[in-house]
C-alpha cells in the first residue's frame, strides 16, 4: 500500500515530557518482553496457540496510558481484538496473569484456562472479554457507548481491531450506529492496519486507499497515523479521545503497525525482519535524544525477561481447571432483588 | 381481556418503570408505529433503530455490558439467521470470561406459522433456541404467561430469548387464568387506554393499568389440562391446537394430559418425566422443521430415563423438512402440523397395544 | 432528508425520443395499474399480502428497458427487492403472472404459490429470485458480477434495495467486494431511496448525507437522481450503465423515489397524498408537450384495468398447488454427466 | 499414504480440470498460503476473499446461479454462524423458485474439537447443518473418503456443505481402503509433488498425480467394521475413536458393528436400519452439543421405525451442552466424547438386559 499518513494535526510537534517517554518506554518494553515469553511458553509447550500484539506496541500502550481505567459508564470501555497486551500492561495488569492464561491453568483471571492466549478481560477496568470472531466487537461496541451517552460525562467506548477485519458488516455496523443524526456516539473506533490479515495482504482486497476514508460518508472525524511512533500515537489518541469525551462523537483512527512475529504461532511466530520495530525505533529515539543509554534498555529486557521466566516456572505449577469446572458459569446467578419480590404464579 | 400484545406491552412498561428496563428497540419499535404488531406502542424508552440485525443484537450486548437493561426486537425471528454468532457470544459471556461478566439482556421475536406468512414470516426458532447453550428461552401460549415470561425474563442475571407465537398475538384471552392481572375486564376500556389510536400520535400517551408484579419463574411448565391417558407436550401456539384435539379425543374416550412447556430452555422435566410416569404415552408436538427437532431432544431424554415406563412408542410431531413454509394455505397446512394430524397421532398413540 | 441532488452530467439535456417517452409511460402506466388491482385483489381476499413498487415506476420502468435481456454471464444479471413490477413489465414479463403469484395459483410461474407477490424469478431473464431478506442481494449479487467479469464481453449485474436496508452489513459487502483494486467488478449498484424503511424515517438513522456518498471511500463512482423522473432515470441509468459495461467497475447509483401506497398491505395500502406521484408528474410533461393526452392517458389506464379484472377473474379458477407439492423441488436433480461417468466407491 | 488435506487438494484439482469447477475460494485459499490447513495449495483457481464470511456465501451462491461452480471455504466452522440465512438462502434457491434456478455449490468448513483449538475453534457444525433443508451435507473420516465426497459434492447440482474434521486433516490414511487411489505410495514423493515447499513459493508449480474419478455417492454409509451384538453410528474424528473401543470392548466380547455415515443428508437410514435389525442395540455418537442434537433425529426415527426391534434403550452420546469447549485439556476432554465415555456406554448398552 502506498498511501501517505497524516500528520497529527495542531499540537503535533509538541514534545511529550521525558518521563512519560520513558514510561511508554517502559511499557512498550514489557509488552514485548512479555510477548516473547508466551511465544517461547507456547514453542515449549507450555500452552497451545500463541496470538498477541508484538509491533504494536507503540500505539497499545499509549492507548492504554489514556484510558480513562474505571468500572461502569463514567469510564472507558475497551472492546479489544487479541493484540492488546501493550493496552493491558498500560492499563495496570499483572503481566503473569497473561502467562497464566497461557498455560491454561485455573487461575487464568481471564478465561480460567477457557480461552486462548491475549483474550482478555478485566470487569473492573470496562475490559470486555475478548473473543476470538472477527470483528464481531465493532457491532457490540455501540451498546456500550449507548449506555454512555445516556449517562453523560466523560466515559467512552473504545473498539480495536485489524486492517483485514474491516471487510465484514460489523465494521460498517459500528460506523452507521455510531454516526445516526442526533443519536452520534462518543466511540473512539480505532483500526490496527498492518496490512495483513493472516497470510492475506491489503493489497487486492481494498479498494480503500485508507481504511478511516470510510468514515467521511458517515461525518465521521478520521485520522491515519504512524502507529509504529509512540509519540505520535499518544498525540493523535489523546486528541482524537478529547474530541470524542467532549463532542460525544465517533472518532475513526487508523493506525499503520507491524506484525513482528508474524500472525500467530500457526504461522510460527518467528521475529520479522524488514517491518518496522516501533520498539526498537523508540529506544533509538530515545538514546540519540540522551534520555537512555542501550546499557540500561538491555538491562530492563534482561531483569524483565528473568522474572518471567521464574514466574512461568511458578505458573507451571498451578493448577489445570478440573472437569466439572466446564459447568461453572453458564449462567449467572440471581442477585436482583425484584426476583424474590414479585409474586409467583 | 387483554391480547397477547397488549400483555407483552404492559410487561415492558412494568419493566421501564419498576424494573430498570432502559431500552426497548428495534426495527419500527419506537413512534409513530411501536412494533409492526403494536407490542411496543407508548413506551417510554421505545426507540427505532437502524434495519440491521447484527447491530440490533450487538447493541444490546454492549447495553447489558453496561450495565443498562436493554429489550431487543428482532422484527420476525425470520431475520435472525445471521445473528446465530452473537446470540452465542452473548450466552457465552458469562462462561468465557469465567464469571466475570454477564450479559443481562431479552431478545424478543415472533415466531411461527399460522398467518400466511410465506417462507420469510413462518419460521419457527425453537431448535435453534434451544441450541445456545447460556440462553434461557420461553414461549407463552396466552397472555397472562406473556405478561409473567416476559417480567421474568427481564430481572433474570442472563440472556432471555421470548419467543412470541405470531398467530397468537392478536388474540384476547380465552380461559379462565390467561389473562393479566389487574386490566379493566372491558376490552374496549383496555384499548382506550393502551392502543395508539390511528392516525397522529404525536400527542397520544397511553394510561396503564396497575398490573402486579407477576413473574412466572423461567423453568416451570404449566399444566393445560390434566388427564390419564397419554401426555402431550407443546407449546406456544400449538398448546390451543393440542388443547381442541384433546376436546375431540375426550370423547372418543381418550383423557389427554396436556403441558404447555412455557420455558424451553431450562425446561421442567420434573413436571413432563411425572406426566410420562403416570400416562405412559407421550406425544411431543412443535411446528420447527423436524430434523434435529428440539422434540427430539425431549423424546431422548424420554428414552435415556423412561423407557421402562412407556406403553407406546414416544412420538414427535413437528413441521416438514423443506426449505421453507410455503404462502398457499394447502402449502401452509401441509408443512406444518394441523389439527388433523394432531389428533391422529395423539389417537395412534393412545390406542396403541404393545 | 434535505439533500440536494446532483443533475445527471453529461448529456443532462439531450432529450430522449418521443416514441422511447411514449414507450416509457405505456409501461410505467401498466405497472401502476398492475399494482392497483393487485391491491385491490389483497384486500378482496384474493391474496395474503401485497408489497410492490407502486412510486417506483419512473425508475423501474427505465431500468427495465435498459436491460441486456437473456440468460447466462453473458447478459445482465438482476438481484432486484420487492418493488420491481415496473422492471418485470419493461423485461416483458405477463401482468397475468403477477396475479397468479397474488393468488398462490399452482401456475404461479414465480414460485408455484410459494412466495408472496412481487417475489419474481425468472432463470431465462437471469431475474434471480427476489427474497424477503432485506439486503441479502447484495451480498450475492458480487458472485454473478465475478462469474462476468471473467466471462467477458458487457453483461453487467445490477442490484436493488431501499435506503433503509443499506444499514445491513451486507451493502458494506457490495462494495467491498465490488472494489477490490484489480478485482472490480462489473456492477450496476442501486439503491432505491423513499425516505422509510416502513415506519422508520431516512432522518435520525442516517449518518450520511447521501447513501450515494459511501462508494467514494472505495473509489466507486456515485450518484443520486431523482428516481421519480423518468428521463433523468432513463439517462442516468443509460450513462451507469455505459461505464460499468465498458471498465467492468462499479458504480453506485441512489434514486430517490415516492413510497406511493405506503409499505405494504400491513400498512394498509393506501395512496399517500403528498409524495411525489412519478407517473402523474410524467403525465403531465407528455400533455404539455402534446405528446399525449389526458383522454388517452385516461382511456389506457381504463382499459388495462379492465384487462386485469377479467385476468383476474380467470386466475381465480386456476388451481391451487396441492399439498404434496412442498416436496417438489426441494433437490435439483442431477443432470451432469460426470454423475454417471464416475467409478461408485 | 496421503493426508486428508492432500486428498482435499487433489480431489479438488481433478474437480478444476474435470469436472469444471471456476473458484476455489475464502480467507488465505489462494497463494500464498493455500489454505490454513495447506488444502488449496497449488490449485489453479484458487484465490483469497476479503474476510468476510458473509460475502463469500453471498459470492458462492451468485457465481453457482451464474453457472460457475464455486467451492468456498468457511475457515473454521465457527465462523460460520453469521451465514445461517444466507446457507439458508441457497438451500431454498431450488424450492421457492419452484424448480426455475438451481444453485450448486460447494462449502467446506473444518469442523469439530481435539485439536486444543479453545472456543472458537473447536465447534462442531452438524446438528446446524442438518437443519438447512435443501442441502446435502458430508462428513469424511478418511482420505479416500474426503476425496470421493468432494468430487460427488462438487459434480452435485445442490449446495453441498463439506465438513473436514479438523483433528483428521493433517493424519495419513490408516487402514486399507482409506487411501486416495493412484497416488503414489511413497508418502515423501506425493509430498514432493504436491506440498508447497517452505519460504518462497511464487515460482513453485504442484506435480498432480494421476487419481480417478471416485465419486462416493451422497446418502451411502460405510460399515466400517461388521459385528453382531450391537450397531455403533457415528462419522467424522468420532469413526477411530469408536474403532479403537470396539477393539477394546472385542477384548470383553462384545462385537460391534461400526457403522460411518459419510453423509449427514441425506443418510443411508437403509444401512443403518439393518444394522440395527440385526444387533438390536445401537449407539448414536458425535461430538456437537447434545440439545437439539442430530443423533437425536436418529435416534427418534429409531423409536418411529424400529421400537420393537431393541433390546436396549438406544443412546445419543454428544458433546456437553455449554458455551464452548474450553482450552485446557481436562476442560476438553470433559466437554466432548472422548475414548472411556464411548466404551463405557456400548457396554452398558451391550450388557443391558430389559
Ligand atoms: C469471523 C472470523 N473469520 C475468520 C477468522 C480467522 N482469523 C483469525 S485472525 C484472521 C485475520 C485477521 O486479520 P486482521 O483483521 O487484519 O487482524 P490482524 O490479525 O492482522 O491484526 C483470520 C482470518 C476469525 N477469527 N474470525
Ligand atoms: C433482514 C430483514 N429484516 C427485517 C425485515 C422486515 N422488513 C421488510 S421491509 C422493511 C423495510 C425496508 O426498508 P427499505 O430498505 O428502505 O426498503 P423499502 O421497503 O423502503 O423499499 C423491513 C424492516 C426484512 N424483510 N428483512
Ligand atoms: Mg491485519
Ligand atoms: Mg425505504
Amino acid at each position: 500500500m502506498t498511501t501517505t499518513i497524516s500528520k497529527v494535526r495542531n499540537g503535533a510537534e509538541e514534545s511529550l515530557k521525558p518521563d512519560l517517554l520513558l514510561q511508554m518506554h517502559d511499557l512498550m518494553l514489557k509488552a514485548r518482553v512479555l510477548e516473547e515469553r508466551l511465544i517461547r511458553m507456547q514453542k515449549q509447550g507450555d500452552g497451545f496457540f500463541w496470538i498477541g500484539g508484538p509491533g504494536e506496541e507503540a500505539f497499545g500502550v499509549p492507548l492504554g496510558m489514556l484510558i480513562h481505567k474505571g468500572e461502569g459508564p463514567a469510564y472507558d470501555y475497551l472492546h479489544l481484538h487479541y493484540r492488546g497486551s501493550g493496552t493491558m500492561l498500560a492499563l495496570g495488569a499483572d503481566p503473569v496473569d497473561a502467562l497464566r492464561q497461557m498455560k491454561s491453568t485455573a487461575s487464568d483471571p481471564y478465561s480460567g484456562g477457557r480461552n486462548f492466549a491475549s483474550h482478555y478481560s478485566a470487569r473492573k477496568w470496562n475490559v470486555v472479554p475478548v473473543s476470538s470472531p472477527i470483528e464481531v466487537q465493532y457491532s457490540m461496541a455501540p451498546g456500550t457507548a449507548l449506555a454512555q451517552r445516556r449517562h453523560g460525562g466523560s466515559g467512552i467506548t473504545i473498539v480495536t481491531g485489524g486492517d483485514a477485519g474491516t471487510a465484514e458488516g460489523d465494521f460498517a455496523t459500528c460506523l452507521i450506529w455510531s454516526s445516526r443524526k442526533g443519536h452520534e456516539l462518543p466511540m473512539l473506533i480505532v483500526v490496527t492496519n498492518n496490512q495483513y490479515g493472516i497470510s492475506t495482504p491489503y493489497d487486492g482486497q481494498h479498494g480503500e486507499k485508507r481504511i478511516a476514508d470510510r468514515g467521511a460518508a458517515f461525518g465521521i472525524r478520521t485520522l491515519t497515523i504512524d502507529g509504529n511512533d509512540p509519540e505520535t500515537s499518544y498525540r493523535a489518541i489523546s486528541q482524537a479521545m478529547d474530541y470524542v469525551r467532549k463532542e460525544r462523537k465517533p472518532f475513526l483512527l487508523e493506525a499503520m503497525v507491524s506484525r513482528l512475529y508474524g500472525h500467530s504461532s500457526s504461522s510460527g511466530a518467528n521475529y520479522i525482519e524488514g517491518e518496522a520495530d516501533g520498539l526498537k525505533l523508540f529506544e533509538d529515539k530515545l538514546i540519540a535524544r540522551k534520555l537512555l543509554t542501550r546499557e540500561r534498555a538491555d538491562l530492563m529486557a534482561t531483569t524483565f525477561t528473568e522474572e518471567l521466566l521464574e514466574a512461568g516456572k511458578r505458573v507451571r505449577e498451578e493448577a489445570p481447571p478440573s472437569p466439572e469446572d466446564i459447568w461453572k458459569h453458564v449462567f449467572a446467578e440471581h442477585s436482583v432483588a425484584g426476583a424474590k419480590k414479585g409474586t409467583r404464579s | 381481556m387483554s391480547t397477547m400484545v397488549q400483555a407483552i406491552r404492559m410487561a415492558l412498561h412494568v419493566g421501564e418503570e419498576r424494573h430498570g428496563v432502559t431500552d426497548i428497540f428495534g426495527e419500527d419499535v419506537g413512534p409513530p408505529l411501536g412494533g409492526v404488531f403494536t407490542q411496543t406502542q407508548g413506551l417510554r424508552t421505545a426507540w427505532n433503530s437502524p434495519l440491521d440485525e447484527r447491530g440490533i443484537v450487538g447493541a444490546a450486548i454492549g447495553l447489558a455490558l453496561a450495565g443498562s437493561r436493554p429489550v431487543a426486537e428482532i422484527q420476525f425471528c425470520d431475520y435472525a439467521f445471521n445473528t446465530i454468532d452473537l446470540l452465542k457470544l452473548a450466552g457465552a459471556m458469562h462462561w468465557s470470561s469465567n464469571g466475570d461478566w454477564s450479559c443481562p439482556m431479552v431478545v424478543m421475536t415472533p415466531v411461527g406459522a399460522g398467518i400466511h406468512g410465506s417462507i420469510y414470516h413462518s419460521h419457527s426458532f425453537d431448535a435453534q433456541a434451544t441450541r445456545l447453550p447460556g440462553w434461557k428461552i420461553v414461549m407463552p401460549s396466552n397472555p397472562r404467561d406473556a405478561y409473567g415470561l416476559m417480567l421474568s425474563a427481564i430481572i433474570d442475571p442472563n440472556p432471555v430469548l421470548f419467543m412470541a407465537p405470531k398467530a397468537l398475538l392478536r388474540q384476547k384471552a380465552i380461559n379462565e387464568g390467561e389473562e393479566v392481572p389487574g386490566v379493566p375486564s372491558d376490552d374496549r376500556e383496555l384499548s382506550k387506554m393502551i392502543d395508539a389510536p390511528l392516525g397522529d400520535r404525536t400527542k397520544w400517551r397511553p394510561r396503564w393499568p396497575d398490573t402486579p408484579d407477576l413473574l412466572i419463574p423461567i423453568g416451570e411448565a404449566r399444566i393445560d389440562r390434566h388427564g390419564h391417558d397419554i401426555t402431550v407436550v407443546t407449546y406456544g401456539r400449538h398448546v390451543q391446537i393440542c388443547r381442541k384435539a384433546a376436546d375431540d379425543l375426550a370423547g372418543e374416550g381418550i383423557d389427554v394430559e396436556l403441558i404447555d412447556m412455557r420455558s424451553l430452555h431450562p425446561y421442567d422435566w420434573v413436571t413432563i418425566s411425572a406426566s410420562i410416569k403416570k400416562t405412559h404415552r407421550v406425544v411431543f408436538v412443535n411446528e420447527d422443521t423436524e430434523v434435529t427437532n428440539f422434540g427430539e431432544h425431549l423424546l431422548r431424554r424420554t428414552i435415556d430415563e423412561l423407557f421402562y415406563e412407556l406403553y407406546a412408542p414416544p412420538k414427535v410431531l413437528a413441521g416438514k423438512h423443506i426449505p421453507g413454509v410455503g404462502l398457499a394455505d394447502s402449502l401452509e397446512k401441509a408443512s406444518v402440523p394441523q389439527l388433523d394430524d394432531i389428533v391422529q397421532v395423539i389417537r395412534a398413540t393412545a390406542r396403541h397395544e404393545p
